[in-house]
């Protein structure tokens, strides 16, 4: 028997943007119960290692018009633009009220919020704290939640299956990973905020826990994923590691040098006019890998690959310890380099998911009762490519909007009856058991996620071809077979990261298919996706976001239309 | 016992931080020129000699270094002793060891303004 | 003190643990490992402040009972005993203030008033100056060479 | 590629379901010269022993997962080099908390305390967001922000040795985050902390050891945290017989 605990709303997931829809819930209506789960402390979520900023017009030389205009532009045209408009309007209120709650944002003089330059965003907008505003962002979060009485958490709970019966989404089956057993956690409306899935590719910024769980969850149940062709590759990762070095560093002035020490992006055309280093991060992702294999790549000695440096010394040892302290602690500990002194060598690193659960404006789904909101959702804010520091602020905005829709919704709904969603629960629980006791000697969990790396570097880095892409489809097809062999060393119920880590494997190989399907449909190249094959974008044919849906034949293709309207598609030149 | 003492952990924590940076700075003073300077006769009888040393510490300012220098140590050591007893495990007898370490500073501190003032007096 | 336990209770939670657990361990070999003596060290130099502020308190009290109990008390300190726990006092109290010192600065706010705090060397040159100038100015002046 | 060197781990383990008090592990590995002590363990549970558990995730020194203690020293293991180490190294779980298994320790104790010390801005009356963002000048700042920039990492738990024997001290991170609200401008409930911090044991029983300070990866610097709390708190504790305060913030 499982054990079942009832609640108003369940939400899974305790990062950025799981902890504004809790107490966006919260605050709308004290009584209702609401259940956050997440399978790390919440304040382990990776919405913590965010550095850079968040964006959010405070300037009188800003405007509305002007975010969302860069916002539109930056997604190559195939953001929505009501959710674009809505999303400038709320930015504001949103980080005001995280000031309210005692965010450290760094300060001017005068002791109002300052802002920093970002790529892409034509003044400067991006609100920051030093360079861990992810960090401030998510534990200011997090604490300020602890204030509300009605928030259980449910830490180190691992959502394996969302409970859905008739239609709707009524609660989530989660493993408590201290104890191995499975619980029912049932509501009458479930908001997935588990962030995106990095570690599907080998060289990453993400973290550990960043396997798209919720997408997969979500997939599983027929809700199709959106964009999910779109991934986005940062410029500037460290050598080995893929550990991010920000954005906020070409924002405070650092400049991209080849190995004769050109700063190409003025130098050489591609694309980003006077924008050069502050230009978005698809062309300049392109830029480098372009320079390194054109032959002008630094070599690091006992290192492969070749890599372009980041410059920062112009900028001053005063400036980077007030505004960079993080960027110097994290270059000297991981490469080995104080940028005082030194270049930072860094090439592109897969950093961001602009796909994810298809949903609308209001951060639902096509599944009632089941929200979306954060890198696990695609709203359509980011279109085919998202401007650094828009995603932070996307996690409160729609956080926010998740959780107050989430609590209208459930006035009027009843979980109704509870058997049918308690028994999946136990399939649920013998499903799990069966594969903590899969004999030993099959497929070892790690062998087959780099094999799984290796196909999607492989098949999806900055520049893509159709037929590295196909053969991707083809290898993730191969994997999942694969999967199926896979088989544990660890037996024991009590925290069995291998059992964790099996479940996670099979999470991102839906996620890997999803990718690698959308990837092959579109013959063009727009923002983030740049096919070889077909170089320019065609809005003719392509002027629309991709959905795929799972069936048990495997994946089924669709379209949606973007929303236009405010802003006529052009030339993205800068 | 204890829930007295907890009560008064704020005045006992005062006295102990002002007794440590008052002791650090005035005890080994008193320690080289009184006890070892005295004891081995090296510091002239003049000096450390009883009209001298009456007027010192008759005169208002005296009284009150000196006043410092015995009254504020002794709770910077009682209050050591007691946390070097915990930090043992002695976390189960502190009810006595706390009795018998703030009472020795207690008592002490008492002696220390009684014996100024009856120099006064 | 064979082998020091922290209590089990240490950093237990209230509400029941779900799963059987291995009791805390104690930080690695305390009391003798790392800075741990140093800090042990640091709290039994009470010992010392406790001592001395009563050896004072009675040389204060001996004034009151006249000249005689003064000079008696002098004196006394010519014991082997009262010697060898004095060289020991005045090595243990210069130690314990030295180590208050440099610890010192970490305990102070970022702002003294309107000041800004000073570089933490900067105090602790300070205060070490200060330590200093009392020990000299003071032995000299209760020694009789100054005034 | 650079040459490959090999190491030893002495490695705790801990299967409550088998092992009545844990025991330890041997293994041999080959490993990078620039690894971290983490990048070993990953490597271990990949390639040679699956069953070994322990936390992590975002190997960037940020998430504050990682915290082990490496030869008797509680460290960030996703920083801490292996190359500061000799042949042999030694991971157990964090000192002066339960072991759930292997190097997992138990947190709900911490996450009781830090609920104590209601880490959060209280105010009495809301501010509404019309008002726009409250004016903090840089200094102003500059008084909490050291204290905000802990990731609850329980290194300095596992190093005080007043956590080990004080079952009511609240710990370090947990005051220096508590301080950090009281030195918050926009905060407005310090009375009712440190009627908190007042409490038996929670933060007098800090006896100033400062081994906290010296392990903290993040230079959050709690002793010099609990020190001015104190003081703050003495003196907060003395006006309160004097001004009588109205509790009414949340
Ligand atoms: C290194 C780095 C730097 C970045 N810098 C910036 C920046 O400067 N500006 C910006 O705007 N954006 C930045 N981003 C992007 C941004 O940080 C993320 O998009 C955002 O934090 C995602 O937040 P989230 O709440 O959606 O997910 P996360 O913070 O990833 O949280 C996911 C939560 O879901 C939980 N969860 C996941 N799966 C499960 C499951 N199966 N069961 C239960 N719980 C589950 C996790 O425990 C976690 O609590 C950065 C990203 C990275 C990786
Ligand atoms: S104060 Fe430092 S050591 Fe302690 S939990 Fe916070 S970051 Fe870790
Ligand atoms: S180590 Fe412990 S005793 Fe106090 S100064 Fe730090 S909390
Ligand atoms: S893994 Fe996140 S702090 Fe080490």
């Amino acid at each position: 028997m499982v054990d079942v605990s009832r609640h108003d709303v369940v939400i899974v997931g305790g990062g950025g943007a799981g902890l504004r829809a809790a107490i966006a819930a919260s605050e709308l209506n004290p009584e209702i119960s609401i259940a956050l789960v997440s399978k790390v402390y919440p304040m382990r979520s990776h919405t913590v290692s965010a550095e850079g900023g968040a964006a959010a017009i405070a300037r009188d030389d800003d405007s509305l018009e002007m975010h969302g205009y860069d916002t539109v532009k930056g997604s190559d045209f195939l953001g929505d633009q009501d959710v674009i408009q809505y999303f400038v309007e709320q930015a504001p209120k949103e980080l005001t009220r995280l000031e309210h709650w005692g965010c450290p944002w760094s300060r001017n003089e005068d002791g109002s919020v300052a802002t920093r330059a970002f790529g892409g965003m034509s003044t400067k907008r991006t609100w920051y704290a030093t360079d861990k505003v992810g960090f401030h962002m998510l534990h200011t979060l997090f604490q300020t939640s602890m204030k509300f009485g009605n928030v259980d958490r449910y830490d180190e709970h691992f959502v394996t299956k969302l409970l859905v019966d008739g239609g709707v989404c009524r609660g989530v089956a989660a493993l408590d990973i201290r104890t191995g057993e499975m619980k029912a956690i049932l509501g009458k409306a479930v908001i997935l905020t588990t962030g995106g899935g990095g570690k599907v590719w080998p060289f990453t910024t993400n973290g550990n826990i960043k396997t798209g769980d919720g997408m997969s969850l979500a997939y599983r149940e027929g809700v199709p994923l959106k964009d999910m062709e779109f991934v986005q590759y940062h410029p500037t990762g460290l050598p080995g590691t893929g550990i991010l070095i920000t954005e906020a560093t070409r924002g405070e002035g650092g400049y991209l040098l080849n190995n004769e020490g050109e700063r190409f992006l003025v130098t050489r055309d591609y694309g980003v006019g006077n924008k050069a280093e502050l230009g978005p991060r698809d062309m300049i992702s392109r830029a480098i890998t372009q320079e390194i294999a054109a032959g002008r790549g630094v070599e690091i000695p006992g290192k492969p690959g070749r890599y372009a440096h980041l410059d920062l010394r112009h900028i001053g040892e005063e400036k980077i310890m007030a505004r960079l302290p993080f960027v110097r602690e994290l270059s000297k500990a991981y490469a080995n380099v104080d940028p005082v002194h030194e270049p930072i060598p860094i090439r592109p690193v897969l950093h961001y998911m602009m796909g994810g659960v298809d949903t609308d404006i209001e951060a639902r789904t096509s599944l009632d009762g089941l929200y979306a909101a954060g890198e696990v959702a695609c709203v359509s804010l980011n279109g085919a490519n998202r401007l650094g520091s828009n995603s932070l602020t996307e996690c409160l905005v729609f956080g926010a909007r998740a959780g107050e829709h989430a609590t209208e919704y459930i006035k009027g709904a009843s979980v109704g009856e509870e058997g049918p969603f308690v028994q999946q629960a136990e399939a649920e629980a013998a499903r799990i058991d069966a594969f903590r006791g899969r004999q030993r000697g099959g497929e070892k969990i790690a062998k087959v996620r780099e094999d799984m790396n290796t196909a999607m570097e492989d098949g999806t880095g900055v520049y893509r071809e159709q037929a590295s892409m196909a053969k991707a489809v083809k290898d993730i097809a191969e994997l999942r077979q694969r999967f199926e062999q896979v088989s544990l060393d660890d037996s024991s119920k009590i925290f069995n990261t291998e059992l964790i880590a099996g479940l996670e494997l099979g999470n991102m190989l839906d996620v890997a298919e999803a990718v690698t399907w959308a990837a092959v449909q579109r013959k063009e190249s727009r923002g983030a996706h740049a096919c070889s094959d077909y170089p320019t974008r065609n809005d003719t044919e392509y002027l629309h976001h991709s959905l795929v849906y799972h069936s048990p034949e495997g994946p089924r293709f669709d379209k949606k239309e973007v929303t236009l309207g405010v802003w006529e598609p052009e030339e993205r030149k800068y | 016992m204890k829930t007295l003492m907890l009560k008064l952990e704020p005045v006992i924590w005062l006295l102990f931080s002002g007794g440590m940076m008052i002791g650090g700075l005035l005890l080994p003073v008193f320690v080289l020129v009184v006890a070892l300077g005295g004891g081995l006769g090296v510091v002239g009888g003049e000096a450390l000699g009883y009209d001298r040393m009456l007027a010192l510490v008759t005169h208002p300012i005296g009284s009150l270094v000196v006043l410092a220098a015995m009254a504020l140590p002794v709770w910077g050591g009682a209050h050591h002793l007691r946390h070097l007893w915990i930090d043992f495990g002695g976390l189960g007898s502190d009810s006595l060891v706390g009795f018998l370490c703030y009472g020795t500073a207690l008592a002490s501190s008492i002696a220390a303004i009684l014996a100024v003032v009856r120099l006064h007096a | 003190m064979s082998e020091l336990r922290p209590r089990v209770d240490a950093m237990k939670p209230r509400a029941p643990m779900p799963t059987r657990t291995a009791d805390p361990r104690p930080p690695d070999k305390f009391p003798s490992r790392g800075r741990y003596p140093s800090y042990l060290a640091f709290g039994a130099c009470g010992a010392f402040l406790l001592l001395s502020a009563q050896l004072l308190i009675r040389g204060v009290w001996a004034l009151g009972d006249g000249e005689a109990a003064w000079d008696a008390y002098i004196v006394s300190f010519g014991h082997p005993v009262y010697l060898a726990y004095h060289v020991a006092a005045f090595i243990g109290l210069t130690w314990f203030a030295l180590r208050l010192f440099r610890l010192f600065p970490a305990t102070q706010p970022n702002r003294m008033g309107p000041m800004k705090r000073p570089a933490d060397a900067v105090l602790v040159a300070g205060l070490y100056g200060v330590f200093f100038t009392v020990l000299a100015v003071g032995t000299l002046f209760l020694g009789g060479a100054l005034l | 590629m650079s040459e490959k060197l090999k190491k030893t781990f002495i490695v705790t383990r801990f299967d409550p379901d088998k092992d009545e008090v844990p025991k330890t592990q041997t293994y041999e590995i080959e490993v990078e010269p620039d690894w971290k002590i983490l990048d070993a363990l990953n490597h271990i549970k990949d390639t040679v022993d699956p069953t070994l558990s322990h936390r992590w995730s975002c190997r960037m020194a940020v998430c504050g997962s990682c915290g082990m203690t490496v030869n008797g020293e509680p460290k960030l293991t996703c920083k801490d080099p292996l190359s500061s180490y000799g042949d042999t190294i030694e991971i157990s779980p964090l000192a002066n908390f339960p072991i759930v298994r292997d190097l997992v320790v138990e947190l709900e104790g911490f996450m009781e305390k830090f609920q104590e010390v209601k880490p959060w801005i209280m105010v009495a009356k809301e501010r509404a967001v019309e008002e726009g963002t409250t004016r903090q000048s840089p200094e102003e700042l500059a008084d909490f922000k050291g204290f905000s920039m802990c990731i609850n990492c329980m290194l300095c738990y596992s190093a005080c040795p007043v956590v080990s024997n004080e079952p009511e001290f609240l710990g370090p991170a947990a005051l220096a985050l508590g301080h950090r609200y009281n030195q918050d401008t926009r905060d407005e409930g310090s009375h009712v902390r440190n009627a908190v911090f007042r409490d038996e044991g929670a933060i007098f029983s800090c006896s100033f050891a400062n081994e906290c300070s010296e392990v903290c990866p993040k230079n959050v610097n709690p002793s010099g945290a609990i020190q001015q709390a104190k003081l703050a708190n003495v003196i907060d504790w003395a006006t309160s017989f004097v001004v009588k305060r109205g509790e009414d913030v949340s």
